[in-house]
């Protein structure tokens, strides 16, 4: 009896995926949702102004309370999913893919290339990182799609470095040389066999990599050159609500959950996801 | 000796790695360490035939291995293939040579792509060298998995999901897909249990015949050594120091540390026992190789000329090479002065 | 609880010093995310002192774990029960303070992996005082001296200049030398040696198996010497027992057992390893693959891939009974038809 | 001796590195849109008033020139003045720079002290709830924003309950000390929450490690191992992360600096981008730049100390 | 009154550069006059004139000649006594053409010599009817001249620099330490001539920590925990609160302060037409502000409609009505007739990270969607903006004005005149305007003049390239036990007759 009742335990576990993957997971998914559909939860039209209602504390008809201009601050956090999603996934998959790339290559060719692609990694984690960015941006100009542009000329470093440092250590495995020996192309064994060895540590970055990304771009749209006004995006929201800290907390305090919310699940995920594709052997 | 070509000769090959270089060195202008893996090795692997590879770790054994199928490039010498300096062969012929020259790993878990299933594995070497059209494959691997005697429902498993044995046949069965003549060995079986090992060995004996396979078994079991192989070359930092046949070899080695290593080896007879340690000291260092007879160290039967003077292979006899400045060294002569000689049963 | 009938040489387990190791109904089982693994099930086994005790078995039959178990090593998930008697007192029972006074003073144990079980980053000097001064009350001068003394022991040279050197600047044989010389560092009477030589080169086991040998001649120890190598049994070894899946399936003399094994595992074991005279001919392999440990087969373990299975040994487990003599025993419904069937070789 | 070679490897090492950031923050800091003089000037410049500064700052000539004019200086170890400060730039640097290291030293130092014990609680409560609440905890840490870290600390500790004081810097060593615990509490939360993450996993795999049961088979004092062979390994991983994340935490120490009225590089750095000051912006970076990667050396050096295998 | 004591004042940036000729900024000019002092000063209310330095001073008929008598026994802050030739050398610094940017407030100065031992002469270029107030403008503060030409350096600048770290004026404080971006501490000149209501000599207080608090809420949190005793620019959001809070003053001081936003009325930009170039459509955008809900929303009804381009505290203000009082059909028939009943995009600057101008631009944003106008907000930094701005390439920008002179000539010489910066460089002009303005800047007749900037405000208002927000006084909190202090219109923090309790 017991025995049967352990095997179908073991049956049923072995299905099941890392619990954090599932909450992280559960967490992002609504968070897309949000993103997505903001107006199936969001009652009113974000930047909608209400004369009437200026810093109005929360009630029924406004539950996180109203903003400096009479906005829905509860319209405006789940409206700000929209952009902070798109942050998120914007600002972070193209360094992810760049970086994966170039590290592919780097990794695998050592020599030459990794002593410069090796001046590179110095020289970027020895420019304090939000500097760079401010820079870029002043040079490019405000707005997200050139924050992305920004973070991603910085960013790309990070991944190469990760896919760099474990393709090297996977191209000295047994499997590497058994893919040489058996004559296929450093291509193929670089993209077929190496890499999604070697990416794990590259996609858990990236679950992190995203929750810095809106953490980077609350800063960016504080310091205003984010996403610009009147998009409701949680940096600009805690930017807007600073100076209401002590008259109207729920202008900032809310979308300051939001972003916890959020780096959280990015982070359970993160967890998750490593769980998930630790290789067995 | 064999009067037909060999498949594979080795010419007196040489290969080094470069050691640590630090700056300390760069700054007094001294040259970077050079690990010498392998020390002029000259070998002949015969068509059909298995050779053994025996020696203690770090001798260079995976190293000379590697250099057969040109995972590493030789830094002198040269290692022929039918008659062709592998070193030469580029594209088409490069891709040739290595669907006929096949190497299985030593190690169960690290040789197999941990996220191909095993048909990916298979289908990817049938695919690249076109063994079969695109329809054929997956009869082929079936074929395939029958032939290494794994379950057909392995093909769509990972090889996580196999235990070492297992994955070893799968390794057995990728060189065997691109239906090589030559197929290098590199401890197949020491990482497995004894139970299994015999499996594995059984399964390479079967093949070998079947196939018509040459094969080159490197190990440091010597028990399995002699069990499978048809000659044996016995490696000692970098260099052959006995080339033997295999019943040779064990019965009147010809050169001191082979007759150490088959002594220092555990008899699996319980009334056997000694208490004499057969070899005392440890392998140099391959870094700074001594001017004589890189066993002089060691060796109980050292005399002046082996520190300074390094002994070359030269013939034994019936197919038997030693490089030891004792010519004469386990020769299975009534000569009851020779003190070596009373080892043979 | 089977055991009764198998209390050994010393079958009193009355508290006195000559009562030597009596481990009885040893259970250890791991909480797995699969269920639960037994990864060590019933264990009964005794050392006399002065005695070595081989424990063989394939890889995962619990070997390691029995031997943490005794030393009480095993941690969450994990859990021991049963009583292992040092001296007769229980190590199971004991607490937590009175255990650490007898691990590594009267009871030592050498690991597997002399690469992971040295700390990297400390010397080894270091790591041999630290014995010392968790059990002694030597002054720190008497301290080194006595490392010096047991680096020349277990054969290190330069014994001096070695002790303030790093794990990583040692080679193999050397680190399993200093993992030696620590755990002799309080002369202690029981030695657990977890495959001692397995990463060892054969001149190098050799002499790390007549250093052992030594030792206990010295030290009156005993010594409980776990390896998956039947030569290294055949050649250390007083007694020995075999396990398989958890369990242990058949003691007795190493003599004894190797000329007539009574279980079909420990036949099959005997016949997987080649022998000379046999080149190139099948060997006879234990077939299948050794069991998951979360999923054990009803009835006997082995029954799966056991040539004399017959329905019972579905059905029904068999329990470790005493043989032809108190310390003969066996977990066999066959052993008489295993005992009975042609001789192998 | 090899810790002597591995020095002056790394050293030669940073050269590369320094010339790299110098040639980009050159570029990048002259593609900014506006100039020295409109950024001094103002709304109520007039264009003479703004060529006439722009000649005086030699910024007519082609970029190349003023690059090499730069270097020239620099390799004499002039940094030039500051355009807006008017005062020299190495002495605006070492009046400031030493206010951001105490800043970051600080915070290091904070983020230390919570991250190793709270590091070895989850450890070894893996899994369960006191592990759950730390590194849902620093979850927190990580998540919010720095300012608003900022802003909420103030806000309790030095208004509410006036344990400290609002920001400013002191004039005495002990006054400053006390003076920079707030905003470097503030930079602490998340570099905490980072390296409580590594050494959490780190000393979870050292607990693991096979020398650990050796050292218990030993029959040590949990105290000896935990302390001598546990914590050690664990933290030679974490002192790389360590090192790595002295670049971020300067990052962070701008907003923190500006929040909390500290007088530090991080501000004169933001500062000197809106105010097109480049020559503080160039001094700025090269310093921050050597001063990083000295981090770095020294972070290695204390891994090489921490681990004999890596300086051969 | 309590004499003693040292005032923290907590600034929102710190000074650059200390001296009165060559300095650019507001952090500078409103605080050089505690260190330096003019030989007149302004009053009060910003509007009029008052003897400084000069103890009595005299302009001539014609209009071309000023005469200023120095008081007896003024020294400088080391103790060494005013001499006219001080004076005159001061003077002819400050107007000497390219010295720093202030020049412009002193252009008419022909020359200045020295009278006999205690006066001093001032040749006019031509009638100067501003030269009185120019008088009392920081860049006329009187130095020593020997000790300045033994300062360090070879030219004016370089001795300009090391002078400014170590200041010698004759104001009522002397600068005594300077923390860069951090702090600067002033203590009580002795020499200073002013005397208190005590009778004896200002000022009352022993000295001034400036602290540099940067972050508005900080700066509030360390009024608030009593770490300072006072606050400038506090934001208008926190000013009700701070208000109704029991130990603070929250002060408003009347300032010449305007908010506005600047239009690029070029007929062509970017190489497409501008519609802002047409005055119906600014018109247009000037009706459907709702300026109450702007003066709400951003300076949370602290500020006031403005009345005229300039604010009414610079004297020859005109105007007593709210200018385009909030029309949204008027508005729209504006545009219709403008031929834009569609509307149009356009585009604003907004100061990164400025809260009040983000405000009102996302106001302005709402509003103006209103009659079709999609405006999209642009966050950039100020010396981009500047740049825009001088290049004449921006298309809108927030804007805000303070005056430095009692005298409306400085504010309408930008706004109006297009010859100084092409007025606000936005490529308006006005014939009309530009005669009138070079004509009242020599019209010695009080009423005429008066006249011409009444005429000058009706155009600019009635078409100017602006839209006007609102105009605001200077929010400063001080602790409720600090006495006296006073921030003029023109900006300047007078701390000479400030005390505090003890
Ligand atoms: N890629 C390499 N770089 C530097 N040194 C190497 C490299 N590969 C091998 N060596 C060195 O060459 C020598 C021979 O190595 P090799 O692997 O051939 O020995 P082996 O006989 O196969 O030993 P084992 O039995 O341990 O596998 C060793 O000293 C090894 O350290
Ligand atoms: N901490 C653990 N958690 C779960 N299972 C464990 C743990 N430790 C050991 N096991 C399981 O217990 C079984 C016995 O392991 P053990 O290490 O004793 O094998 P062994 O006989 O020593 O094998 P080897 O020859 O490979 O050393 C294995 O199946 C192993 O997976
Ligand atoms: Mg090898
Ligand atoms: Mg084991």
């Amino acid at each position: 009896m017991s025995a049967a009742w352990a095997a179908a335990r073991s049956a049923f576990r072995l299905k099941v995926l890392p619990r954090s993957l599932v909450s992280g997971g559960v967490i992002l998914g609504l968070s897309l949702v949000l993103a997505l559909w903001p107006s199936l939860l969001a009652p009113y039209d974000p930047t909608a102004f209400d004369y009437s209602a200026l810093l109005a504390p929360p009630s029924w008809a406004h539950p996180f309370g109203t903003d400096n201009f009479g906005r829905d601050v509860f319209s405006r956090v789940i409206h700000a999913y929209t952009i902070d999603m798109q942050i998120a996934i914007f600002a972070t998959i193209g360094p992810f893919i760049f970086g994966t790339i170039v590290g592919a290559f780097v990794g695998y060719a050592g020599g030459i290339s990794e002593a410069i692609f090796g001046r590179i990694v110095d020289a970027t984690i020895t420019f304090p990182f939000l500097v760079l960015v401010i820079a870029i941006v002043s040079v490019l100009g405000p707005g997200l799609g050139n924050m992305y542009v920004a973070v991603g000329v910085v960013g790309w470093v990070f991944y190469a470095r990760l896919v760099a440092a474990e393709i090297k250590v996977q191209k000295r495995l047994d499997y590497a040389d058994a893919g040489r020996v058996m004559g296929y192309t450093p291509l193929r064994i670089i993209f077929r066999h190496l890499l999604p060895n070697a990416i794990t540590p590259a996609i858990v970055y990236w679950m992190t990599d995203m929750a810095l990304a809106i953490l980077l771009g609350s800063s960016l749209g504080y310091l205003g050159l984010g996403a610009q006004p009147p998009a409701a995006e949680w940096g600009v929201q805690i930017a807007d609500g600073k100076n209401f800290m002590n008259t109207a907390w729920w202008i900032s305090v809310f979308p300051g959950v939001a972003i916890v919310l959020t780096g959280l699940g990015f982070s359970l995920a993160g967890d998750g996801v490593a769980d998930l594709l630790r290789v067995r052997r | 000796m064999n009067a037909t070509l060999p498949i594979l000769s080795i010419d007196g090959v040489s290969k080094r790695f470069r050691g640590p270089y630090s700056l300390m060195r760069r700054l007094k202008g001294e040259p970077p360490l050079i690990v010498h893996a392998l020390n002029n090795v000259t070998l002949e692997v015969h068509r059909g035939e298995t050779l053994g590879i025996v020696g203690e770790s770090g001798c260079g054994k995976s190293t000379l291995a590697r250099c057969l199928v040109r995972l590493h490039e030789a830094d002198a010498g040269a290692v022929r293939f039918e008659g062709k300096d592998i070193a030469l062969l580029r594209g088409d012929a490069r891709r040739a040579f290595n669907r006929r020259v096949q190497m299985i790993f030593q190690d169960p878990y690290g040789s197999l792509n941990p996220r191909m299933t095993v048909s990916q594995i298979l289908g990817e070497a049938l695919f690249v060298h076109r063994m079969r059209s695109k329809p054929e494959i997956p009869g082929r691997i079936a074929e395939l998995l029958d032939l290494v005697r794994l379950p057909q429902d392995a093909a769509a498993r990972y090889p996580h999901e196999f235990s070492g044995g297992q994955r070893q046949r799968i390794g057995i069965a990728r060189a065997l897909a691109v239906e090589p003549d030559v197929i290098v060995a590199d401890e197949l079986v020491s990482a497995l249990d004894v139970s299994v090992q015999a499996q594995v060995i059984n399964l390479l004996l079967q093949l070998q015949s079947r196939l018509h396979l040459t094969v080159v078994f490197v190990a440091h079991d010597l028990r399995l050594v002699r069990h499978i192989s048809h000659r044996v070359a016995v490696m000692y930092l970098g260099q052959v120091m006995e080339v033997n046949t295999s019943e040779g070899l064990f019965t009147a080695p010809r050169h001191p540390y082979s007759k150490a290593l088959l002594e220092a080896a555990p008899e699996l007879d319980p009334g056997q026992r000694n208490r004499k340690v057969a070899l005392r000291g440890e392998l140099p260092s391959p870094l700074n190789l001594p001017p004589g007879c890189p066993f002089a160290g060691r060796c109980p039967n050292v005399f002046d000329r082996c520190r300074t003077e390094r002994p070359l292979l030269s013939p034994r006899g019936r197919g038997q090479f030693a490089a030891c400045h004792l010519t004469d060294f386990g020769t299975p002569a009534p000569n009851a002065n020779d003190p070596t000689g009373l080892l043979l049963p | 609880m089977a055991m009764s009938a198998n209390m050994g040489p010393n079958g009193n387990t009355g508290g006195n010093e000559n009562a030597g190791l009596v481990v009885r109904g040893l259970t250890t089982t791991f909480d797995t995310p699969r269920g639960l693994a037994i990864a060590a099930a019933d264990v009964d086994f005794d050392v006399a002192p002065g005695e070595i005790v081989g424990l063989v078995g394939e890889s995962g039959s619990g070997k390691s774990v029995t031997l943490r178990s005794i030393m009480g090593l095993i941690r969450k998930p994990g859990r021991t029960t049963g009583h292992v008697d040092w001296r007769g007192r229980d190590l199971v029972a004991m607490s937590a303070e009175e255990l650490r006074r007898i691990r590594g003073s009267e009871i030592a144990m050498i690991f597997q992996e002399p690469m992971t079980a040295l700390n990297p980053v400390l010397p080894v000097g270091m790591q041999i005082e630290e014995n010392l001064i968790a059990h002694t009350t030597l002054t720190a001068r008497q301290r080194r001296s006595r490392a010096l003394e047991l680096m020349n022991i277990v054969g290190i040279p330069a014994a001096e200049r070695r002790l303030d050197e790093y794990p990583h600047q040692f080679s193999g044989g050397m680190r399993q030398r200093v993992m030696i010389a620590i755990a002799l560092a309080c002369s202690p009477k029981l030695l657990l040696a977890d495959e001692p030589t397995t990463a060892l080169d054969v001149t190098i086991q050799d002499q790390i198996l007549k250093l052992l040998l030594d030792l206990r001649d010295r030290m009156a120890m005993s010594v409980v010497l776990v390896t998956h190598d039947l030569g290294v049994v055949a050649a250390t070894c007083d007694r020995m027992a075999v396990m398989y899946a958890g369990r242990i399936v058949e003691t007795g003399t190493v003599a004894e057992v190797f000329a007539r094994p009574r279980h079909s595992y420990t036949r099959g074991l005997l016949g997987s390893v080649p022998r000379s005279g046999t080149s190139r001919t099948m060997l006879q392999s234990i077939e299948g693959t050794p069991p998951s440990l979360t999923n054990l087969p009803t009835g006997c373990a082995f029954h799966p891939r056991c040539s004399f299975a017959t329905d019972m040994c579905l059905k029904e487990r068999p329990v470790l009974e005493a043989v032809t003599s108190p310390t003969r025993t066996v977990a066999c419904f066959h052993h008489e038809r295993v005992a009975a069937a042609e001789a192998i070789l | 001796m090899p810790l002597f070679s591995f020095v002056i490897r790394r050293l030669l090492q940073m050269i590369p590195t320094v010339i790299f950031i110098l040639i980009v923050t050159f570029i990048l800091v002259r593609l900014l849109p506006g100039d020295p003089a409109s950024a001094m000037l103002g709304d109520r410049a007039r264009d003479a008033d703004v060529e006439r500064i722009n000649r005086q700052l030699g910024l007519d000539q082609p970029v190349v020139v003023q690059f090499f004019y730069f270097v020239r200086r620099v390799v004499t170890g002039d940094l030039g003045n500051s355009i807006g400060l008017k005062v020299s730039v190495s002495s605006l640097i070492l009046q400031r720079l030493p206010v951001t290291l105490m800043l970051t030293g600080m915070s290091a130092l904070i983020a230390l002290v919570l991250a190793v014990p709270l590091a070895f609680v989850a450890a070894s409560k893996r899994e369960r709830l006191p592990d759950s609440i730390i590194r849902g905890a620093f979850q927190m840490g990580l998540s919010m924003p720095v300012f608003y870290v900022g802003i909420v600390l103030l806000t309790v500790f030095a208004a509410q309950l006036k344990l400290f004081p609002v920001g400013g810097y002191g004039d005495t060593l002990g006054d400053r000390l006390y003076h920079l615990f707030l905003p470097a509490l503030t930079l602490a939360l998340s570099f905490a929450a980072v390296l409580m993450r590594n050494l959490r996993a780190s000393i979870i795999e050292v607990m693991n490690a096979e020398y650990v049961d050796f050292a218990t088979a030993k029959g040590l004092r949990s105290r000896v191992i935990l302390f001598r062979h546990i914590l050690r390994n664990a933290l030679i991983s974490t002192v790389t992360l360590f090192g790595l994340q002295i670049g971020t935490l300067l990052g962070g120490a701008v907003i923190t600096e500006t929040v909390f009225a500290v007088p530090g590089a991080g501000r004169l750095l933001i500062d000197s981008i809106y105010g097109r000051d480049y020559p503080v912006l160039q001094g700025l970076t090269i310093a921050l730049a050597v001063l990083v990667s000295l981090t770095f050396l020294i972070t290695d050096i204390v891994q090489a100390w921490l681990d004999p295998r890596i300086a051969r | 009154l309590e004499r003693g004591g040292t005032l923290t004042y907590g600034r929102y940036a710190d000074s650059l550069f200390l001296d009165p000729v060559l300095n650019d900024a507001n952090v500078d000019i409103w605080i050089l006059s505690n260190l330096y002092d003019t030989l007149l000063l302004p009053t009060d209310d910003g509007k009029g004139v008052q003897p400084g330095l000069a103890s009595e001073y005299k302009l001539a008929d014609d209009g071309m000649n000023l005469t200023l008598t120095l008081r007896d026994g003024v020294r400088f802050s080391d103790g060494s006594p005013i001499t006219p030739a001080d004076v005159a050398w001061s003077l002819k610094r400050a107007a000497k053409k390219d010295n720093g940017i202030w020049g412009f407030m002193i252009e008419s100065i022909d020359d200045v010599t020295i009278e006999g031992d205690k006066s001093i002469l001032i040749k006019l270029k031509h009638p100067d009817p501003a030269i009185l107030a120019a008088l009392t403008v920081f860049n006329t503060a009187i130095l020593p001249q020997k000790q300045f030409e033994a300062s360090p350096g070879a030219t004016d600048e370089e001795k300009a620099k090391a002078f400014a770290e170590h200041p010698i004026g004759s104001g009522p404080f002397v600068l005594k330490s300077w923390d860069r971006g951090s702090s600067m501490k002033l203590v009580r000149n002795e020499y200073y001539w002013a005397k208190g209501e005590d009778g004896q000599p200002l000022p009352y207080l022993d000295g001034i920590n400036f602290e540099l608090i940067p972050d508005d809420a900080t700066r509030i949190l360390k009024l608030t925990s009593g770490e300072i005793d006072g606050a400038e620019f506090i934001p208008y959001s926190r000013v009700n609160e701070l208000k109704s809070s029991g130990n603070l003053d929250m002060e408003l001081f009347p300032s010449t302060r305007v908010a506005y936003i600047t239009l690029n009325v070029r007929p062509q930009l970017g190489g497409k037409d501008n519609p802002l170039s047409n005055p119906k459509v600014r018109q247009a955008m000037n009706f459907a502000v709702n300026k109450e809900a702007i003066i709400q929303i951003v300076t949370h009804g602290v500020g006031k409609p403005q009345t005229s381009y300039m604010s009414t505290a610079t004297p020859l203000h005109v105007g007593d009505k709210p200018l385009y009082p909030y029309d949204l059909d008027k508005a729209k028939v504006l545009m219709k007739e403008a031929g834009f009943e569609e509307g149009f995009s356009t585009s604003i600057l907004v100061l990164a990270g400025n809260q009040d101008e983000i405000a009102a631009s996302t106001a302005l944003q709402q509003m103006w969607a209103q009659i079709g106008i999609k405006l999209e907000l642009q966050q950039v930094d100020n010396p981009t903006r500047t740049q825009q701005y001088r290049d004449g390439t921006f298309v809108m920008r927030n804007a805000a004005w303070t005056d430095d002179i009692a005298d409306p000539n400085e504010i309408t010489s930008y706004f109006v005149y297009s010859k100084t910066i092409d007025a606000l460089h936005t490529g308006w002009k006005s014939d009309e305007a530009d005669q009138l303005f070079e004509a009242s800047q020599k019209e010695m007749d009080p009423k005429k003049r008066a006249e011409q900037y009444a005429r000058m405000q009706e155009i600019y208002n009635a078409e100017g390239p602006t839209v006007p927000l609102y105009e605001t006084p200077y929010p400063v909190a001080l602790s409720k036990k600090v006495h006296g202090f006073l921030q003029i219109p023109l900006g300047n923090n007078i701390f000479a007759k400030t005390w505090k309790e003890k």
